[in-house]
């Protein structure tokens, strides 16, 4: 952290030297993390994670980021205004809200599973479970919670599953990412979910970080893309493009097809551990789903 | 449907939001079955029993339409109620109080 | 940067992962098992393009309809992004720090 | 603030008797019914002709026949000059203008150009939004009819395809 400090205040050339040993030293790390101190070694991450997004927009305040694009785009930020001065998706949180208190046949309901009666939870999603050695989202607790109760689980991407979330979402506003890397395991995922994130895949060979961190902000085709920084905090969201509510995982799967990459399963490991790592990269940002974007 | 109504210095502004899926016979289903056409034709609107508002619309608008308008003598407290009919010729009617 | 990085890579692996003499073949069967293969291995590593398995189908549809030509074309393309998607899979296990833009 | 999805089954205090009748219908719960004789003076007949209009000549000539149109700057129209998505683009129209009796809006380049129209009473407010479709760039034209003429006031709205949405 101190080593990061100082490097900004260097001059440029001086700064590549020193970033580049620190990525150096982040590679020989990461060949033999159990040994380390991963919980430094995640610190680190945060740190140059939301450093990159303070020196790439000077102006966007931090708390700003929670709105995707639109911290960073006041043309496109005029028009999602007049989106959320009536949005859409208040028929979504209603949907959920009438879903999370119709009791199972059993006759609990989804209170009974979650903390504090499931309001205000939002942001303590995704954890990582230990007994299962798991990342545990908000959208796989929602059907854990059912099939603990004897009913069918929900599909992942629209719909129900995601009309409950934007509910549960919505009594969480305000409320700050705290997500924590508790364990070597957890590290582990956590570390999945990273590689995922700066890997290049698709026909078009791009990584998450190609389009929402190196080129964010800049156009890529027809759209500016929105910084990584605070990408799960205002989902589920009511996408204009897919007129209808969709989970984060819909999300990356369509990012996924949008470079050419076959999608892989929501709530599957992959994206799980990829939700994981972005939830802790933004860590201290609010919840402020459900939201709409473009 | 969703009514927000409120009044500041007068004017009362009515802000809606109606539950439609706005089809314009366009649209494939996944099968690729045209989606027949259906979207609403006629929205209108009365304070307190009055009409105050009345609008034709056809299939541009948006699903899940906004509209928004606003009338003058509104008192908070006072009803709207506003009422839609579609090109099937389903009808929904929602009220809300002024704020 | 990286992109071309990987593209010339990808250049120069190729002859490695390529069997030449599939490439040269005439005989479709092959290459569509060794695409199929490949692909497999590319998906397992969660890795597969989205338009890999297509170029399969329309190679076995060409294949299925007589047209020779146009199969070999689309087996031969199925393949060479086969291995390209298993490529760039091995190239993320080793290299994908290279991808932090910091 | 916010009265969600009430049914109106207080028919009394409705002027028309029979928006009453149709309140009295259905009451409690939401419910959306098809009413084949759903009495025509609850609503203006709707302008078919104009809303099936190809073109925005053939909109403008069937909705208002006869009248003069002139540019105006007392139209104010607000919508965005790249929206976001041509499946919700957000357009107000305000105007000072005084008796206004209809605003309408057109999209040049929509299969049928004829967007919606709003009929004012004098109870209101010449300020109206909503959430339009354009399928792609085109001119947006708002005209107010007051004084027995058209206001108009046209913007280029571009409309991008193929983004990957940010």
């Amino acid at each position: 952290m101190r080593l990061v400090k100082r490097t900004l205040k260097m001059k440029s050339g001086a700064i590549l030297v020193c970033l580049l040993t620190i990525n150096c030293m982040a590679i020989a790390d990461t060949g033999n993390k159990s040994d380390l101190d991963f919980k430094a070694m995640v610190q680190q991450d945060i740190n140059d994670f939301q450093s990159f997004f303070k020196k790439r927009f000077s102006q966007v305040e931090f708390s700003e980021y929670k709105n995707g694009v639109y911290a960073i785009d006041a043309a496109s930020r005029e028009q999602w205004l007049e989106m959320e001065d009536f949005p859409p998706y208040e028929f979504a949180v209603d949907e959920g809200e009438a879903l999370f208190e119709e009791p199972f046949s059993n006759g609990k309901t989804y209170a009974d599973c979650f903390a504090n009666g499931g309001e205000g939870i939002r942001q303590n999603y995704p954890y990582f479970d230990s007994k299962k050695s798991e990342v545990i989202t908000l959208e796989l607790a929602i059907n854990n919670c059912r099939q603990a109760n004897g009913e069918k689980p929900l599909a992942y991407k629209k719909g129900a599953l995601a009309n409950l979330s934007a509910y549960m979402a919505s009594t969480s506003a305000g409320n700050s990412f705290a997500t924590e890397v508790p364990s070597v395991a957890a590290y582990q995922s956590y570390s999945e979910g990273k590689e995922f994130f700066y890997s290049k895949r698709g026909q078009l060979n791009f990584s998450c970080a190609d389009c929402h961190m190196r080129v964010a902000g800049q156009k890529l085709r027809a759209d500016i893309t929105s910084p990584a920084l605070g990408h799960p905090t205002g989902f589920p969201v009511y996408r204009a493009k897919w007129e209808e509510m969709g989970t984060l995982h819909r999300r990356y799967a369509g990012c996924n097809k949008n470079i050419r990459a076959k999608p892989l399963p929501a709530q599957g490991r992959a994206y799980r551990n990829l939700e994981y790592f972005q939830s802790v990269m933004s860590q201290g940002l609010e919840v402020n789903g459900p939201s709409s974007r473009k | 449907m969703k009514i927000k109504a409120k009044v500041k210095k007068d004017i009362t502004k009515v802000k809606m939001l109606i539950k439609h899926a706005m089809e314009t016979g366009r649209r494939k289903d996944q099968d690729g079955n045209v989606i027949p056409r259906l979207y609403i034709t006629e929205v209108s609107a009365s304070h307190n029993g009055q009409p105050v508002f009345h609008a034709e619309v056809g299939q541009a608008v948006s699903k899940d339409p906004y509209i928004a308008f606003s009338f003058k003598g509104g008192v908070a407290g006072d009803m709207i109620s506003i009422t839609w009919i579609d090109s099937s010729g389903a009808t929904q009617t929602g009220e809300a109080a002024i704020k | 940067m990286n992109k071309f990085r990987l593209f010339f890579f990808i250049v120069l692996n190729a002859p490695l992962f390529l069997s030449a003499s599939l490439y040269a073949s005439v005989d479709i069967n092959p290459i569509l098992d060794n695409a199929r293969m490949t692909v497999n291995k590319a998906a397992a590593k969660g890795f597969e393009w989205t338009t890999t398995r297509k170029l399969i189908e329309d190679a076995e549809t060409a294949l299925a309809a007589g047209d020779k030509d146009k199969s070999l074309k689309l087996a031969k393309a199925a393949l060479n992004e086969a291995e390209k998607s298993l490529i760039q899979a091995n190239y993320a296990e080793t290299h994908w720090q290279a991808g932090i833009p910091l | 603030m916010l009265v969600g999805d009430n049914m109106n089954v207080n028919g009394k205090n409705m002027n028309m008797n029979r928006r009453g009748f149709l309140g009295n219908l259905f009451k409690g719960a939401v419910c959306i019914a098809t009413v084949a004789s759903l009495p025509r003076m609850a609503f203006a007949a709707w302008n078919e002709k104009a809303f099936k209009a190809e073109t925005l000549e053939g909109a403008l000539n069937s909705k208002y026949p006869g009248l003069e149109i002139v540019d105006s700057a007392a139209v104010k129209l607000k919508a965005p000059a790249i929206a976001e998505n041509g499946a919700v683009v957000p357009v107000s129209v305000k105007t000072d203008l005084p008796d206004v009796k209809t605003i309408s809006l057109f999209v040049e380049k929509n299969p049928s150009p004829l967007a919606a129209t709003f009929h004012l009473t004098p109870l209101n407010v010449a300020d109206v939004s909503i959430r339009i479709r354009m399928g792609e760039t085109s001119n947006l034209i708002a005209v107010v009819e007051s004084g027995g003429k058209l206001h108009r006031v046209q913007q280029e709205v571009k409309v991008t395809i193929g983004g990957c949405g940010g």
